[in-house]
C-alpha cells in the first residue's frame, strides 16, 4: 500500500483534531490553525486525486483491522478526491474573505468558537464525501448540520437565532427520515457498509421480494435529504440563515453544505441502492418535478427581494433546482451535468457572496438596493467580481455556468423521454431569463454613479489594497470560474470516469 | 411477556399523545420523563441492558434536567419583566 | 374512662396529637412548618381571565386579525395539509413494516454473518466480554469518534449562545443571566443533606459503569451521564462557588481536550496498523479481567470523561452562562 | 399492500412507526417550542425502539459473554444496539443546542410561540 492511500484518512483525523485543539488556543491562533489545516488537506487531497487518476481505480481503506463487512471502511476514487480538493480550495477562500467581517461582527471572546465549527464542519464534509459506510454518513450529517447551525448563529442578533432554529427542525426532520430510511434498509440487507447493501439490493430487486419496503426506504432517504439540502418547498429557512449570518458562514453554507448532502444522495442512489433500481422506482421523476419547480419559483423570489444577501440566497434555492432537474433526468449525462453544477455553483455563489459584502462595505453595509448605487465605482474590484459571479449564474459564455447549463440542455435532448426534454428545456430558458432579469439589475444598479448620493450620505470608497484578504479571495474565485468555463473537458472526463467508479 | 410488551408500548403512545395535548408545560416534560422511563424498561425486555442504563441515565435523566431547567430559566425572565413593569 | 395521666398531662403527649390530628380537629404542625397561605381562588381566576384577555389583545396586534383574514385561511390549509402529510406518512410506514421481516425470529436477513462473527469471535478478537462495547469501540470506532465529536460541536454552540463573557459587559442580558438564583432559596437544608449522602455513590456507580464498561452492560457513555448528573445534583445543593474549586470552563476543555486527543490518538493508531496491515502491538489481555481488551478500557475513559464534562457544561451553561 | 397478518405479529414496529408519526407531527406543527423539542426526541426514540426490536431475538440473551458460551444461537443481534446507543448520544446533543435556542430565542421575544416570533420579526423588519 502505498504512503498516498493513508492521506484521506489522515485529512479526516486532522481536521478533527484541530476542532478541539482550538478550544485552547486564542483567536488569532486558531485562525492560522484553521488555515493551515484547510490548505494542508488541500493539498494532500489534490496528491490523492492525482494518485487516483494515474492508477486509473478506485480503493478502500479499512478504518481499524477487520476488513470489509465487519469494520468501518472509505472509500477513494477521482470523484471523491477531486471533491476534496475543491471543496477545501473554497473552504480557504470563503474564510480568507470574510475575515475583516468576521472580526467586526463578532465577539471577540467567541472567535475561535467559529473556527472549532469551522473545522468540525470540514471535517464531516471530508467524511461524507469518502465515507462507504451508511451509518457513519449518518453521524457525520449530525455533526454537519449542529456545525453548519454554530455557523450562522455565532452572529447574534435575533434574525439568525430564529433563522437557525427554523434551520435546525427542517434538519432535525429530514435526518429523522433518513436514518428511518437507514434502518429499514438494514433490516432488508443486514449490512451498513455501502457496497455489501448494494449487493443484497441487487438481489431483492431480481427476486422482487420486499418491494414496498425497499420504495419506502429510497422515498425516506431521498426525502430526508432534500430536506437537508433545500429543495424548493423545504428551502423556507434558507434566506433568513444565508442573509444575515456573517458573511463567510453564508458563503460556506450555500457553496459546500448543502452540496454536502446532495453529494450524499447521489452518493446513495449510485453505491448504496443502485442506479437501475432508482430509474425503475422512478423517484427520479419527483426529483424532476421539485426541480424544474424549485428553478423558477426561486428566481421569482430573487426578483422580488429587495436584500442582495437575500437575493442571493434565493438565487441558490434556484440552482439547486437545477442539480435536482439534472439528477431527475435519470441518465448518467445528467448525473455528470448535476456534480459538474455542484462545483461551478460552489464557485460563483461564494464568489458573489464576497463580492457582495465589498460593495455593502462600499455603501455604508446598507444591503438594499437603493443605497448600492454606484457601489461598483466605489469599490472596483468588487463590482468587477459581482459582474463576473452574475455572468457565470447567468451563464454567459466562457464562464463556469454557462458550461453546465450547456450540459443541463445536453442531457435534456439526449433524454429519451420527450416530455421530460421539452419541459427541461423550456424551464432552462425561463429560468435563465429570470436569472437576467435579477442580476443584471444588480449590476447595472451598481455601475450607475451616484456621485451626490455617496457625498450625501458619505460613503468612502474601497481600493484593492485596503481589503487585500477579500481581493485575494475574489481574484482566486474570479480565475476559478475561468478555469471551470474555459478548460473544463477535463474536470468533465473526470467526474464521468468517477462515476464510473462509483458504479 | 407478550401482554407485557404490549401494556409498555400502549403506554408509550398514551404518553406521546397526552405530551401533545397537555396544556402546562410542566406536565408534558414529566409525561415525557416517564416516557423515557419506560422505554427503558422497554429495552430491558427487548435484552439490551446496554440501552436501558444509557436511555435512564440520558433520556430520563440528563435530558429531563435541561427541560426543567430551560421552563425555569423562562420564568426567571418571565419574572424579572413582571418586576420591571412593575 | 381508664386513664392514668390526668387532662392537662395528656393533652402534650403523642397520642392526644395523633387522635386531634385523625379526628380533624387540628393540624398537630400547624405552625411549626412554613406553609404558603392558601390564595383566594376568586382572585386566581381574575388574574388568569385578564391574562387570557391580554393575550388575546397582543395576538390581535400580531397577527392583524382583523385585516389578515388571508393569512388565517392559509394557516388553517397548511395545517391541515401538514396533517394529512404526517397521516399519510404513517400509513406508509405503517404499509412498509406490514411487509417487513418478523420480529423476533432468527431467520431473517439482519442475522447473518457479521453478527456471527461479531459473538462468535468478538471476544478473542476485542478481548471485551461485552460485545456491544466491543462493536461500537473497535469494529466500528469510527463511528464512535465522530459520536464523541457531536457532543462536543454540541457543546461549543451551547457556549456560543449562553456563555455570558464577562469582559466590561454589564447589561440586562448579563444580570439577568447571573441573577436567576437570587430568587431561590440558598443552601437548602434538606437538599444538602440528601446530595451528601447520594453524591459520592451516583459518582462511584458512574465510576464503576465506565470502567466495567467491556465486562458488563454500561460504558463510556452512560457512565459518564451518570457522573455528569452527579455533579449536577452537587452544584444544585452547594451552588457554584463550591463547584468553582474544581470545575472551571479551562478545567473543561482541557479535559475534554486531553480526552478527545488520546481517543484520536489511540484511535489513529488503531486505524494505521489496520489499513496498512501493520501487527498492533497493543495486548488484548485475559478476557473477564479488568485490566483487559487493549484500548476499549482506555477508550471507555476518555468517552466517559468528555460526557460527564459536557453534561455538566450543558447544566451549568443553562443555569448562570458560565461556570 | 397492507399485510395485516404480518402487520399484527410485528406490533412493536408497528407502534414505533406510530410514535414516529406523532414526534414527526409534534415536531413539525406545534407552536410551542419546548414541544417541538419533546417531540423530536420521541421521534428520535421512535425510531431507536425500531432498531432494537430490529435485533431481538426471542428466548436469546443479551449479547454479554457469559461462561464463555459463544454460539450465535445464545445471543442476541449486537449490531443494532450498538447503533443505538450512538444515536442516543446524537439526540441528547442536538435537544441541548435547541433548549438554549430556546432560552436565547425567549429571552429577545418573551414567548415560546414560534409563529408568533415570526411575525414579530416580520414587524420589526417594517
Amino acid at each position: 500500500m502505498a504512503f498516498v492511500q493513508n492521506l484521506p484518512f489522515i485529512c479526516i483525523l486532522l481536521s478533527l483534531f484541530t476542532g478541539p485543539l482550538s478550544s485552547i488556543l486564542s483567536g488569532k491562533m486558531t485562525k492560522k490553525l484553521n488555515l493551515v489545516m484547510i490548505t494542508a488537506v488541500g493539498i494532500m487531497s489534490a496528491m490523492v486525486l492525482a494518485f487516483t487518476v494515474k492508477s486509473g481505480e478506485a480503493y478502500t481503506y479499512m478504518m481499524g483491522h477487520f476488513p470489509a463487512p465487519w469494520g468501518n471502511e472509505i472509500r477513494v476514487g477521482v470523484l471523491e478526491a477531486l471533491l476534496a480538493t475543491v471543496f477545501s480550495v473554497i473552504m480557504l477562500l470563503c474564510i480568507v474573505g470574510g475575515s475583516k467581517e468576521r472580526e467586526e461582527e463578532l465577539e471577540s471572546t467567541k472567535q475561535n468558537l467559529y473556527y472549532i465549527m469551522a473545522n468540525l464542519l470540514f471535517c464531516s464534509l471530508l467524511a461524507l464525501i469518502y465515507t462507504n459506510d451508511i451509518f457513519t454518513a449518518y453521524v457525520f450529517v449530525e455533526i454537519n448540520t449542529i456545525s453548519a447551525c454554530g455557523l450562522i448563529m455565532i452572529r447574534q442578533n435575533g434574525r439568525t437565532i430564529e433563522a437557525s432554529m427554523r434551520y435546525m427542525i427542517m434538519s432535525l426532520l429530514g435526518s429523522g427520515l433518513l436514518l428511518l430510511g437507514i434502518c429499514f434498509l438494514y433490516d432488508l440487507t443486514g449490512h451498513l457498509l455501502m457496497s455489501n447493501i448494494k449487493e443484497q439490493v441487487q438481489i431483492l430487486a431480481a427476486t422482487g421480494e420486499y418491494q414496498i419496503p425497499l420504495l419506502v426506504c429510497i422515498t425516506l432517504m431521498t426525502v430526508g435529504l432534500a430536506i437537508k439540502s433545500a429543495l424548493y418547498p423545504f428551502h423556507t429557512w434558507l434566506p433568513d440563515a444565508y442573509g444575515y449570518s456573517t458573511m463567510s458562514s453564508s458563503a460556506i453554507l450555500s457553496s459546500l453544505v448543502s452540496k454536502g448532502y446532495i453529494i450524499l444522495l447521489i452518493k446513495i442512489y449510485y453505491r448504496v441502492i443502485g442506479i437501475d433500481v432508482i430509474r425503475a422506482s422512478k423517484i427520479t421523476n419527483v426529483l424532476f418535478v421539485f426541480g424544474l419547480v424549485g428553478m423558477v419559483m426561486g428566481s421569482v423570489n430573487a426578483i422580488k427581494e429587495n436584500n442582495i444577501r437575500r437575493m442571493i440566497a434565493y438565487s441558490s434555492v434556484a440552482q439547486i433546482g437545477y442539480i435536482y432537474m439534472g439528477l431527475g433526468l435519470g441518465s448518467e449525462i445528467g448525473v455528470i451535468a448535476s456534480v459538474f453544477h455542484i462545483l461551478s455553483h460552489a464557485a460563483s455563489k461564494a464568489l458573489l457572496f464576497v463580492a457582495a459584502s465589498g460593495i455593502t462595505r462600499a455603501s455604508g453595509k446598507n444591503k438594499d438596493f437603493a443605497s448600492l448605487t454606484g457601489a461598483g465605482f466605489r469599490n472596483r474590484l468588487a463590482g468587477i467580481a459581482f459582474t463576473i459571479g452574475s455572468l457565470s449564474m447567468v451563464g454567459f459564455p466562457t464562464f463556469a455556468g454557462f458550461i453546465s447549463k450547456f450540459w443541463f440542455a445536453q442531457a435534456a435532448f439526449e433524454n429519451a423521454n420527450h416530455t421530460k426534454t421539452m419541459l427541461a428545456l423550456i424551464v432552462l430558458i425561463i429560468s435563465t431569463v429570470l436569472n437576467a432579469l435579477y442580476f443584471m439589475k444588480t449590476v447595472i444598479r451598481i455601475y450607475t454613479p451616484a456621485p451626490a448620493l455617496a457625498k450625501e450620505k458619505n460613503y468612502q470608497n474601497i481600493t484593492v489594497r485596503g481589503q487585500a484578504p477579500k481581493s485575494f479571495a475574489m481574484i482566486c474565485f474570479v480565475a476559478m470560474n475561468f478555469m471551470l468555463g474555459m478548460c473544463s473537458d477535463p474536470i468533465m472526463k473526470l467526474i464521468q470516469s468517477g462515476l464510473e467508479m462509483f458504479g | 411477556m407478550q401482554i407485557f410488551t404490549c401494556i409498555l408500548l400502549v403506554f408509550l403512545i398514551v404518553c406521546a399523545i397526552s405530551v401533545s395535548v397537555s396544556k402546562n408545560l410542566l406536565n408534558s416534560i414529566l409525561i415525557y420523563m416517564s416516557y423515557s422511563l419506560v422505554m427503558s424498561v422497554l429495552w430491558i425486555v427487548l435484552e439490551s441492558p446496554d440501552l436501558a442504563i444509557t436511555e435512564a441515565a440520558v433520556g430520563a435523566g440528563v435530558t429531563s434536567i435541561l427541560f426543567f431547567v430551560t421552563l425555569k430559566k423562562i420564568q426567571a425572565i418571565m419574572k424579572s419583566d413582571e418586576e420591571e413593569e412593575e | 374512662m381508664s386513664r392514668k395521666l390526668s387532662n392537662n398531662e395528656y393533652q402534650k403527649t403523642r397520642g392526644f396529637r395523633f387522635r386531634q390530628w385523625f379526628d380533624g380537629t387540628k393540624d398537630p404542625y400547624l405552625g411549626e412548618v412554613e406553609m404558603k397561605p392558601v390564595r383566594d381562588l376568586s382572585t386566581a381566576t381574575q388574574i388568569t381571565s385578564e391574562k387570557k384577555s391580554d393575550k388575546k389583545m397582543f395576538l390581535e396586534l400580531v397577527y392583524d386579525m382583523k385585516h389578515n383574514t388571508q393569512v388565517k385561511l392559509f394557516r388553517r390549509l397548511y395545517n391541515a395539509f401538514a396533517v394529512l402529510f404526517c397521516l399519510l406518512l404513517v400509513a406508509m410506514l405503517l404499509a412498509a413494516v406490514s411487509n417487513l421481516p418478523l420480529i423476533g425470529v432468527a431467520d431473517k436477513p439482519v442475522n447473518n454473518e457479521v453478527s456471527q462473527r461479531y459473538i462468535e469471535n468478538g471476544l478473542q478478537e476485542t478481548g471485551s466480554v461485552n460485545i456491544v462495547t466491543g462493536m461500537i469501540l473497535d469494529y466500528r470506532a469510527f463511528d464512535t469518534l465522530g459520536e464523541s465529536h457531536v457532543l462536543f460541536a454540541a457543546t461549543c454552540t451551547v457556549l456560543i449562545l449562553l456563555r455570558v463573557d464577562k469582559k466590561g459587559r454589564k447589561d440586562k442580558i448579563a444580570e439577568q443571566a447571573m441573577n436567576d438564583r437570587l430568587k431561590e432559596p440558598k443552601n437548602d437544608k434538606v437538599l444538602q443533606g440528601v446530595a451528601k449522602i447520594l453524591v459520592p455513590p451516583i459518582i462511584i456507580f458512574g465510576v464503576y459503569v465506565i470502567l466495567f464498561g467491556h465486562l458488563g452492560p454500561g460504558g463510556g457513555f452512560s457512565g459518564g451521564a451518570i457522573i455528569g448528573a452527579g455533579l449536577i445534583l452537587y452544584l444544585e445543593a452547594f451552588g457554584f462557588a463550591k463547584t468553582e474549586r474544581f470545575f472551571k470552563e479551562s478545567t473543561y476543555k482541557k479535559t475534554s481536550l486531553g480526552a478527545l486527543t488520546c481517543y484520536c490518538l489511540c484511535k489513529s493508531y488503531s486505524f494505521y496498523t489496520g489499513a496498512n496491515h501493520i501487527h498492533s502491538i497493543i495486548p488484548l489481555g485475559t478476557p473477564g479481567m479488568i485490566l483487559s481488551s487493549g484500548l476499549i478500557l482506555i477508550l471507555n475513559i476518555c468517552v466517559g470523561i468528555v460526557v460527564a464534562g459536557t453534561m455538566y457544561t450543558f447544566y451549568a451553561m443553562f443555569r448562570k452562562g458560565g461556570y | 399492500m397492507m399485510n395485516l397478518t404480518n402487520l399484527l405479529a410485528n406490533y412493536g414496529e408497528a407502534a414505533a412507526m406510530i410514535l414516529f408519526g406523532i414526534g414527526f407531527t409534534n415536531l413539525l406543527l406545534q407552536n410551542n417550542l419546548i414541544k417541538k423539542i419533546i417531540g423530536l426526541n420521541i421521534m428520535d426514540t421512535a425510531v431507536y425502539l425500531f432498531l432494537a426490536l430490529k435485533g431481538y431475538i426471542a428466548g436469546r440473551q443479551a449479547p454479554i459473554v457469559v461462561d464463555g458460551v459463544q454460539s450465535v444461537e445464545a445471543y442476541i443481534n449486537p449490531i443494532p444496539s450498538g447503533l443505538v446507543l450512538t444515536g442516543i448520544v446524537v439526540s441528547v446533543s442536538v435537544s441541548a443546542l435547541m433548549l438554549s435556542l430556546t432560552i436565547r430565542l425567549y429571552r429577545r421575544y418573551h414567548t415560546l410561540n414560534f409563529d408568533e416570533i415570526t411575525t414579530m420579526i416580520k414587524k420589526e423588519e417594517k
